[in-house]
């Protein structure tokens, strides 16, 4: 396992110092603070912050941009931002509008986050918070909140962004932004281990022909280890899921994402995407927008997830409007 | 011996972070086996940032300030689960209590108690849930039950108990961080930030007990 | 080696079908041909028409859109594309102002785009076609020709885009092609192999800690297989190779793509280019644009390529105007 | 045995395309060696292409569209330098002959000539250049000089040719092709395409031989 980089010590601090020069145009730094900041932030609106343990690129970096995220807060590899961290992003971008913040739900990201919210309610900054728990192989549904934030976290940044922008107040953006995240549900499957950047060590085991259903994005196990099989096996087993997951039914409209986890290739994912395209229409639901990307990855993971996105009017007027970062474009919509 | 100066509690907590930093990889692999592998790095990552910090700041007025300083460097450069949890394990216990220049055994299970107590306040596991309170209540419980007058003794009983804290983990399921979706599968594996608290309380028994032989 | 893939025969097929179905706003397919072409493709201009072997995604398919190419021709996995599907993706999109050509200088794809201008100057259309050939360690300077075009393909594929929409004639959008990519040089490292979809093979060998300096995307062998090294001095090999290649001096003015080859993830990128800006600003370099992505792979190949382009008024002036497929958006320059 | 029906002409490419579809895995790894492994597939499914295409338009009304027939399937199909290559090896030769319903000796070396002569004008290489070309010239020239009135032993002495080509180009700097960065390190190693002249004309061989047998 090489890895292309200095001291282990240094990759927080090159990696973002890396991402903020070369995208200088859109970026800043929050100074002294492993946070990136959009030179586009929202004037006298809410502003949106996200953030979550880095490895895991484009997500969270990549989402602060014009129509999405004002900042976000970069933790270490793998573990959630701190609470002094993620404080001082969100007064970087504070604009008396108060601050939702958007994050996977992980025990590490809820307690941080918590904290975070505590000190800027101290400074008598209003709070709210998002937690994204869209992977439906983590828990049960009645235990909601038990489950992991995945790939979702990209539908959900998105429409939160979209209703920073409308203007609207805290509350009516942390209820539309709630909905979003109710209204989606993501699975994924790991086919080879990432690995942890610094340590020579793969962040899981697996045999050669094994793969894991519902795996997390660390390597957290999921709901089924088991051998591999070809593409449409594997989609039609996940969207299978997903439909009673979601009780997806003809018409229902929708928004699917196929995230690569990080060394699944675009060829892969383009075939995944055939697959699922072919089950959907059978079930004829209506595809309103379709991606096939590498959004949220775990370093050089192989493997994939499935995210679909339910839009009703309301949804579907805030993933619409126009939004721009280096990793997630949306404006040519005609 | 009875208590600790701020200076020897400086060095002992010192020496809690040397401790952690060589058993990184040991913690790594622990966490590797149910969690995500990166405990260690992040444990030594801010333990060594506390080290520095006391070595550059110290003495210290009070022995307050020491774990205080220990917690906030911990709490604002960790991250994840272990950066809160462990910020407060250092933080937690000193909040309420006024300035002192002494760290007797009573201190010493006070301190320990209100951390445990702001840690389960703020993570909400509790014993048997696979955290790292598996071992650190029974840590406080044998500090509260010991004999105050002998230090040694007291923190001996204390690492025993959490290292048995830790045996014990191996036979939960996890109810939080990421092992929690696990279930049966973490079974036969030992918690890694309870391991963390038991190399703690192990490092912090062995200055106690250098000094009492000096 | 787990590849997320159904009956290797339909590979093409599917990942086809799965690219244009999930990105249907934006492409539809030359009827019983693999190609792909823009539903916003030019009117009344030179057409743009790319292409080359597949199992480098996003290249080729993924740089057609609005202000880049209007159609690909993709080759089976690492192969040319033969004639006649390069004629008929030709005439997909011809307007009758003629069709110029961007592709990789490798010998099949030198001859099967030769054959397929032959086959539509038999019908009367005007071609022509610029050959990118920057991969400065696949060959010496004397013999420009014999080089590999990788990732700087990107480049040259967005001025000639520009430079078509700026409604010039063939023969003016040649020469802005031509310079471009004669501006253009890019130098290449792989840690590890990629692979042949559909053959469980890895594409090359290195042992566990080698790495080869200016390795082709197919694996074609460098300029020198050599011991892993910390990033920086990775980079500072390569940018002084480009730079003496380049004749780079201060107050140059350059674009920079920092483009990992598959399984290197942004996080590593991101620090390769913080190395990069570093040795860029000790010389003074002025850095007009940097993209840090993901465009010219192969599979899960480890390594990457850093691409300069130098840029004079012209050039630059071709370079800003936005563009946007799904994965090259560019728009939003202040 | 003197010469071939156009029926037999017909089998006997079939021949050829299945001995390619059969040393997939062959070719797969001459071109791993030193091209990008990609030749064994590209090489079978224009064969197979052709085979089944060959299968379907049966019978053909002379020798010249068996040959075209192929070389058109193989040019259109396979892409990459080997399907303009060996698609102007079906097609290159017979494209200005008259039809002829035939294939003797006397024409095999004339549609073979002409193969040549298209692909060193289409693809520049010559012998000593590692391609297929070192295999093909060879087999040629065996076609010109041999016996012409015996097209077993002419065909054994253009396959035995082209095999020995396969075995020269090991000893040859790569000029053209993905190997051609390679310089001396491409020395030891055979030409893939090379390898499939030798092959095509192997079977090409076995039919006529298994055919003057029975
Ligand atoms: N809610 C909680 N209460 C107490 N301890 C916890 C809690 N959640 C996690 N932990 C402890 O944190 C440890 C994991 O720390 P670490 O690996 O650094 O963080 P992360 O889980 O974010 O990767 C676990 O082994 C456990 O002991
Ligand atoms: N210019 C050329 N002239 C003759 N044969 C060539 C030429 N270029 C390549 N070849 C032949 O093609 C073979 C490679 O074919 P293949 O692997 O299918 O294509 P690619 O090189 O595009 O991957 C080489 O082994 C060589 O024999
Ligand atoms: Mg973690
Ligand atoms: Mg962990
Ligand atoms: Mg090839
Ligand atoms: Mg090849």
């Amino acid at each position: 396992m090489k890895k292309i980089i200095n001291d282990p010590s240094d990759i927080m601090e090159e990696m973002l110092s890396g991402y903020i020069s070369a995208y200088s145009r859109y970026y800043e730094r929050v100074p002294g603070q492993n946070a990136v900041v959009s030179k586009e932030r929202r004037k006298n609106k809410v502003a949106l912050v996200i953030g979550g343990g880095s490895g895991h690129e484009p997500l969270f970096i990549g989402f602060v941009g014009k129509g999405l995220a004002d900042a976000a807060a970069a933790g270490n590899i793998f573990a959630a931002p701190n609470p002094q961290l993620i404080a001082e992003t969100a007064k970087a971008v504070h604009e008396g509008k108060g601050v939702l913040f958007v994050y996977g739900c992980y025990a590490g990201d809820n307690m941080n986050f918590d904290m975070a919210e505590e000190l800027l309610q101290m400074d008598g900054i209003k709070t709210a918070h998002v937690r994204v728990w869209d992977d439906c192989a983590s828990a049960p549904k009645e235990r909601i909140q038990d489950r992991r934030g995945i790939a979702g976290d990209v539908y959900v940044i998105k429409i939160a962004g979209a209703a920073c922008d409308a203007g609207l107040e805290l509350d009516e953006v942390l209820r539309i932004t709630e909905k979003a995240r109710d209204n989606i549900n993501t699975i994924g499957l790991a086919t080879s281990p990432g690995s942890i950047p610094g340590l020579n060590k793969p962040t899981f085991e697996l045999g050669e022909d094994d793969i894991e259903f519902g795996m997390g994005l660390h390597g957290e196990p999921g709901i089924e280890r088991t051998k591999m099989k070809p593409a449409n096996e594997l989609v039609k087993r996940m969207y299978t899921e997903l439909k009673k997951e979601m009780g997806l039914k003809e018409n229902d409209e929708v928004a699917v994402l196929v995230n690569g986890l990080g060394s699944t290739t675009l060829l892969e994912l383009n075939i995944v995407y055939h697959d699922l395209n072919k089950l959907m229409g059978e079930d004829k639901l209506i595809v309103h927008d379709a991606e096939i990307k590498r959004y949220c990855t775990c370093q050089e993971m192989g493997g994939f997830s499935i995210t679909i996105l339910r839009l009703d009017e309301e949804l579907k007027k805030y993933y619409d409007t126009p939004c721009f970062s280096p990793y997630y474009a949306r404006g040519e919509i005609k | 011996m009875k208590s600790l100066t701020v200076e020897q509690t400086t060095d002992m907590i010192i020496k809690a972070c040397d401790a952690i930093v060589e058993n990184k990889p040991y913690l790594t692999e622990v966490d590797s086996k149910i969690g995500d592998g990166d405990h260690g790095i992040g444990m030594a990552g801010g333990m060594e940032k506390a080290k520095t910090m006391l070595t550059e700041k110290r003495p210290f007025p009070d022995i307050n300030s020491v774990f205080k300083m220990t917690g906030m460097l911990m709490l604002n450069s960790m991250g994840g689960a272990s950066g809160v949890i462990f910020g407060t394990m250092f933080l937690g216990g000193v909040k309420n209590i006024e300035p002192v220049i002494e760290l007797d055994g009573h201190l010493m299970a006070r301190i320990m108690r209100g951390s445990l107590d702001a840690i389960k306040e703020r993570g909400k596991a509790n014993l048997g849930d696979k955290t790292m309170v598996d071992a650190l209540e029974p840590a406080v419980i044998a500090l509260e039950n010991g004999n105050k007058e002998d230090l040694v003794q007291l923190m001996k009983e204390a690492k025993d108990a959490a290292w048995q804290g830790v045996e014990n983990t191996k036979n939960y399921i996890a109810k939080y961080g990421k092992a929690k979706t696990l279930g049966e599968r973490a079974i036969g594996y030992q918690d890694a930030g309870a391991t963390s608290v038991a190399i703690i309380f192990n490092a912090m028994y062995d200055y106690v007990e250098s000094l009492a032989q000096s």
